[in-house]
Formats: C-alpha cells, structure tokens, sequence
C-alpha cells in the first residue's frame, strides 16, 4: 500500500539538508504553509535558498526563519512590504542575497523546471533592469528574453485536502505556487486540513496529482473553515475577530 | 488656474471606458477604486494574478476569508461564473494576451509609451516589482491612472522615463487628474482635457508637444 | 449580460474563413468536436491548416474533411493508424503537407502559444529526424531542442458542460487537448453537451475559464451519458450496443 | 538450441521488477501486457499519455465508455485514487522526469542505449511518432520490452541503430524473449539469460560483445 502520509510536521521536514534550495508556497496568507515553514525554523537547517513570492512578513513565519539567519539566499519577486522588516534589515546588511524575478517569470520558471523544459522565451521584463545581461531574441516581431527553470531540493506547501496517495485539492486563491511548486522539486511536502480516504476525491477535480507529492500531512482545519465549510469569524490573518 | 479631478471621479471616468465582457485587471493602489465605479447592469469581468477570474467586491464584515484575496492581499470575492487557477495558469493569461485592459500606476510614462512603476531607483532602495512587468507587456490596453504631476510640480508624462522601465512601449492610454491622453505614434495626444484644461495648458504643465487625439 | 451561447453549430463556425489554422480537440472518439467538424464541413471553408493529435478515421469527420480536399496541411503526431486511408492517399499523391510533432512538442507549442511564450528549449525529439534543422542547445549538461509555438485562428473543442460566461468543464479523457487548444486560438468555439446556468460550475473545478472561450453551442448528451451520469451501452465510438 | 520466453512470461517477468509505488507508462502494443501481471496487492500507478493516472484494467462488457480510454485507444477504467489531466500537464509530467518506469517496444536498441521504435524509414512509409519520443527521453527508467530477433533473424540489438532514432541514449535496460539486458558504459550486460541462452550463445546471436551485469 502507498502512503505518503506521515505523523507530524517534525517528521515531514526532518530530512532537509543545510545548503538546500527550498520552495514555499503561499500569496499573502493564502496558501502559506504555516506550520511546515515553523517546523523548518525548528529543524535547524541553515544555508537555505528560499523561493517565495515574498520575503516574509511581520517576525513569524518565513521572516523568523531568515531572523534565526538560515538563509542565503532568496528568490521572489516583492521582498519589500509594509512589514518586512527582516528582510529589509538583512539586505541593507548585505546579509542576504536576492534574485528579483517578475512574478510571472517566476510562475513560468517554477512551471518549466517541473515540466522539463531546459529555458523558454519569455516577454517579460523585456528592456528592463531585470532583463539585463540576458538573452533576448526577436521572434515573430517581438522581442523576448531567455529564462531558465528554477528547481528546488524541497517543496513546502499547503493544500486543503490530500490523500495517501498525495492527490490534493486547493481552496480558492490559496492555490496560487502550490502546483506548480509541488512539480518542481525532488521532494514535495504538502500540509492539509485534512488527509481524507482514497477515492473521496473526484478524480475530475484533482489539481495535483499524488506523482508531485511525496510528504502529506495534516494539521487540522483552519479556524474560518469548520467540516469543510467556511464559516468567517477571522480577520486576514486567519485570527478570531 | 488648471482644472484636477478627484481621484474617485478619474476611476469613475476610466471605469465608464471598460465595455460589458471586458477581462480587466486592475493594478495594486488607486487602480483598484475603479472597481467601484463598474456600472452594476454590466458584466465585467476582474482577473487578480493571484489565481482568480470573476473577482467580487470587499466581503461583508465578518465574512473576511483569508484563502480569498485579490493580488493586494485584501479580502475579496468570487462571483457566479469565477474561476480559480495557479500562478502559471493564471500568468498564462496575462502574458498570453488575454486580458483586453489593465488598469496600473505610474512614475513616469513616456512618449512611446514607456511605463516606469516599480522602482524610483534610489540607491539603497529594496527593489520589489510583483506582477508589474507581466501586467504591462500582457493586456491588450494598457491604462495608466495617476496623477499628472508629481507632488513637487514635475509632469508624469515625459519624452524618456528616467525610473527603470517596467515594460517598453506597453501603455496605449494615460488617465490623469487633469486629462485622458492617447499613446500615438506621434506621442501623446490628448483626448479629453477636463474642464477648464486645454492642449496649451497640458503642454506647458508637461512641458511636451501635444496634439488632439483623432477624432475628439 | 455576456452570452457566449450560440443557437446552432452552422451559427457557430459560419465566420471561419479560407485559409485559416483551425486546431481541433480530441484524442480518438474522446474530446472530439463531432458535430463541429461536421458543421465546419457544411460550411465550406477551405485551405485550412488543421492542428489535431491525428489525421482522421475512416470516412467521418476529420477524414470527411481531408477528402473533401479542404486540408492544405495538417500539423500532428500519429497520422498513420489502421483507418486512416483518406490521410495516406492524400500523401502520398502529395496533395497534402504534412508536419509531424512528438505529441509533447504538439502539446506544449500549443500551450507556449496560449502563455506568450516566445519560443523554448525542448527535452524531446533530440538527436532524431523530427528535430534536423533546429536550433540544439545544452543547458545543464543536457541537450535540448527549440520549439515555437503553435497558434491557431480558430479552435474547435468539446467539453462535457459550458456556461454563458464560457467556462467549460471536461469528461474523463476527453479533456485532453481542448483546454490547451482553448488558450492558443484568436477564436475558441466549443461544443458542450449541456449549457447550464451561470454560477453552477463549482469556481474550484472548472478546467477552461472562460477568457478562452469565445462561443459556446450545446449538442446534448451522447448515448453513453443521461443526466449527466454514466450509463454505457455503447461501443468505444459511441455506437449503441 | 536457444531458449525463448513467451510473451506472457516476459510481460510477468517485467511486472515482477515494478516495485510498489512506481509511476509507470506502459506503450502501446506488447508493454500494455504488462499491466495484466502487475502483482494485485501491490499499488503500482499507471500513467497513460492522453490524461489520466491510476488507469485500472478494461471495463466489463457493456460498460464501455467512449470518453475514458487508454493511449491507444482502447477502452480503460480509473481507480480509486485517480487523477484527469490535459495534455500539456501529462506531458509534462513524463517531460519532467517524474515517471519512474515507461516499457516501449524497439526496432532496434543501440549499446549506447539509443532507441529506435518509431519509423523504419522505407521510402513512402507515412511517418507518425506519438509520444514515443516523449516518452522516451522522459522516465527515469525506460524499458524495451522486445523480441530478440527481427522475424528475420536479425538482432534488434544493435552496435549502432540504422533505423531512424526515437531517442539518444535513454534506455537503461531491454527485456528480451532470450534475456534481460542492462545498458551499462560499457555496452550491454546480461543481466539474466533465459533457460539455456548462456553469455556466450547471446553473443553470437547478437554479434556483440557482452557481459554478465555486475552482482548478477
């Protein structure tokens, strides 16, 4: 029998090395693998590359993880937010390195490191400081810039339901880098509300398929969705109003 | 004495351009005031990068749901006929040209239609640009809204942007608080100059030569 | 109010002009856009291009159109298959062109079409016949192949059922190529068995949303489906036992 | 006097070095036996090309269904557990490198591991490729399963293809109805001869040089 489902979020990231390139996903709040990215910070595993959309938030989360110093490096394509304080201290030091990469870039890169493809031309960024020192091309009228596939060691992601075999399904904007991430590392660990039974997921309805996932495990329904059902009662963050 | 619109009023403005069945994204900051101007009898329909078609107004308080949230990370939405999708897919359609307007900021636009947004170029400046480029490069009409002077008197409209570029010739329309210009071939053209605003008047606050748009 | 529905499939394919790349859904009997390629027959369009995983059956729709001598080439992978006599008489008395593709390479130009992808390095085909010609290079240790996309002015798709709005969802193995074909043609015409009411596809499981579709045109339930459940009864083309 | 398996036998043999949990793609023709020996109380998830993973086996009579088939287009079932998927995220998948195993059937295997199964290339013949060449170049481990000999006599294993390739360098092992073979840098190993087919009566009916596969 398959199962991918392991017994604690400790268990799910024991494996990771230092020097390790780490996804995680999430946009904002949403799709944010909370409690992977705590049990990374537990873990101990330093001298990370991270690629996220953003570069952490407020002291929690992946802010705490680059507070600690475990990270090299970060790829993403908006590091600085209101409250990004951590990493806007770190960079100012020269502490820490960053790769801007316009988020479609960065979507599509993510996307064809999954998919096998060896570097696309992309129409982004074209003629702009972020296009500097790279291969452009016309094609058909147009002028493109070559972009090569980000790969990753490790996957962090978040879903709402899985199963044992790693079929998992997403809610609404939380989707957003988790399937394409889960494709584009050696190992993929998702979070779920919920592992539900094989078979209870449509097969129609399955965004990413178990051959992307490796890791599965649950911690529990969120405190705005009860059996399924959302029931508000939170603020952005997800805390009681 | 030039004429300035409000702010509310340019959104309304621009969101009277945008016709029944558009795809239309509207930019993180003030673009996003044009959503409440999108006459109610009409089907137009908001994309948000971050994975959602058929985007709907702020929630009622109390019914905030943190999986759901447009590309400002503020809560939002889904209407009857939405659709969500991940960040590649939902790329896809930005840089595959699918979307017939989106609606974004500005530093600087240029005369070819250069869009400056995403960085001043400061040094020591934390350099952040999200979605800009693939908005710019993706829609089929490009809109800019934003002021036509900066605070201290400078005109937005220049012969060259001297910010970074977020895209190369992307933008086909500018609307100002003191008029609506085309991008032409020629440079801009002003196609509505409001109220007490003229060609002359735009021109010397822009310090460009202007010319009525085709037709208005 | 948007309404993307048309009253019949002559209406839907009546603009279709000579000369144009029309892509056409399906792999076998699943996905394929029957009752559209018939009406595009009736119609009369020739001097097309068509992009199809095949290049026809027997006598019937695709091959109907070959025969009719409407087809100046045909893009594909598998052209060759134990019926397809119409295709192979038309080649070898080389009255049609034909473009063969690795049925990835078909798949993922027609997808780079739909994303604005300019052109990109491709795993597949390497060091083979079907990539002389073409610009190789190694990336990574690796060779790769550049592939451009593939765009059309029309596609023909079908998909189980469609709202005005345009959104489609798909049955089993006949999604396909109907969600890829969807996002590369100028116009995309789409053939469901049932339009049903806006708001009632679940926004978490549609498949094409409906800034690929252009026009939607209802045929009904085949033989092997009632009220939207499996009932068989049929053979692999659809035929009633 | 040389031993052959049967076809059946091969298809078993091939199923018994499928370890439970493999993504597996089985081609069109003699390899889809395969899945007829896969062990039942072994999970093994089986990929086909036109969208689906978790195939089951043939549905019973009368419960055909035109829209559920397999990558030749036979008619198939989906197990619990299964996922649909379009074309460009299945090919992206056996792309990616995330299928574990695919078994394709030759016309000819090089001891580079070059593979030719698409086209004999006699003038005249129409040329149709599939996804063999995808498939090819995309699982970790692809599998020939294959005669030894052509009808004919002629060794499908080969010092250099003459057959127009379907990909360089990507097979790692072919089954034969005489033995198993492995490619090694070396050239090709006999991982297991089959009955009485020693190293020695492999060599000569291939005409190449040979070796037992290390630990075997």
């Amino acid at each position: 029998m398959i199962d991918k489902t392991v017994a604690s979020v400790a268990d799910a990231v024991a494996d990771i090395p230092d020097g390790a390139t780490v996804m995680i996903g999430g946009f904002g709040r949403a799709g944010q693998p909370v409690e992977l990215i705590d049990a990374l910070i537990a873990q101990g595993a330093t001298d990370l590359t991270i690629v996220n959309n953003n570069a952490g938030n407020g002291d929690v989360g992946l802010a705490a993880l680059l507070a600690k110093r475990r990270v090299r490096k970060i790829i993403c394509s908006f590091p600085r937010q209101s409250d990004s304080w951590v990493f806007d201290g770190l960079y100012r030091d020269g502490d820490i390195e960053l790769e801007l990469v316009p988020q479609g870039n960065l979507a599509e890169r993510i996307r064809a490191a999954g998919a096998g493809i060896g570097a696309f031309f992309s129409p982004t960024g074209v003629g702009t400081q972020l296009a500097e020192g790279k291969e452009a091309r016309d094609i058909d009228g147009r002028t493109f810039v070559l972009e090569y596939p980000i790969k990753a060691d490790v996957a962090l992601i978040s879903a709402l339901k899985g199963d044992r075999w790693g079929n998992l399904v997403f809610r609404e904007t939380a989707r957003n880098f988790g399937p394409i991430m889960a494709t584009a590392a050696t190992r993929t660990i998702a979070q779920v509300d919920q592992v539900v039974p094989l078979g209870s997921l449509d097969p129609e309805t399955v965004v990413t398929p178990g051959i992307f996932v490796d890791r599965v495990v649950a911690v529990g329904e969120r405190p705005w969705v009860k059996d399924g059902a959302f029931v508000g009662g939170v603020d952005l963050e997800g805390r009681p109003l | 004495m030039s004429t300035r619109i409000s702010r509310d009023d340019l959104a309304r403005r621009i969101a009277a351009d945008i016709p029944e069945g558009a795809y239309v994204n509207l930019g993180i900051g003030a673009p996003t005031l044009v959503a409440n101007f999108l006459p109610a009898d009409l089907e137009i329909i908001l994309h948000t990068e971050n994975g959602l078609l058929g985007m709907g107004p702020a929630p009622e308080a109390g019914a905030v749901d943190p999986d759901l949230i447009n590309a400002g990370k503020q809560a939002v939405t889904a209407l009857p006929g939405a659709a969500y999708f991940h960040h590649a897919d939902s790329f896809g359609m930005m840089r595959g040209g699918h979307l017939d307007v989106c609606v974004l900021g500005a530093f600087q636009v240029s005369e070819t239609g250069d869009l400056a947004n995403w960085s001043t170029g400061a040094p020591g400046a934390i350099p952040a640009v999200g979605g800009a480029m693939d908005l710019a490069i993706g829609a089929k009409d490009v809109y800019v809204m934003t002021d036509l002077l900066t605070k201290t008197g400078e005109s937005k409209l220049v012969e060259a942007c001297t910010y970074p570029l977020t895209g190369v010739g992307c933008v086909t329309r500018v609307y100002t608080d003191h008029a609506i210009f085309d991008v032409t071939p020629d440079g801009f053209a002003v196609r509505e100059a409001f109220g007490e605003n003229t060609v002359a008047s735009l021109q010397e606050l822009t310090g460009l030569r202007l010319a009525p748009a085709e037709g208005h």
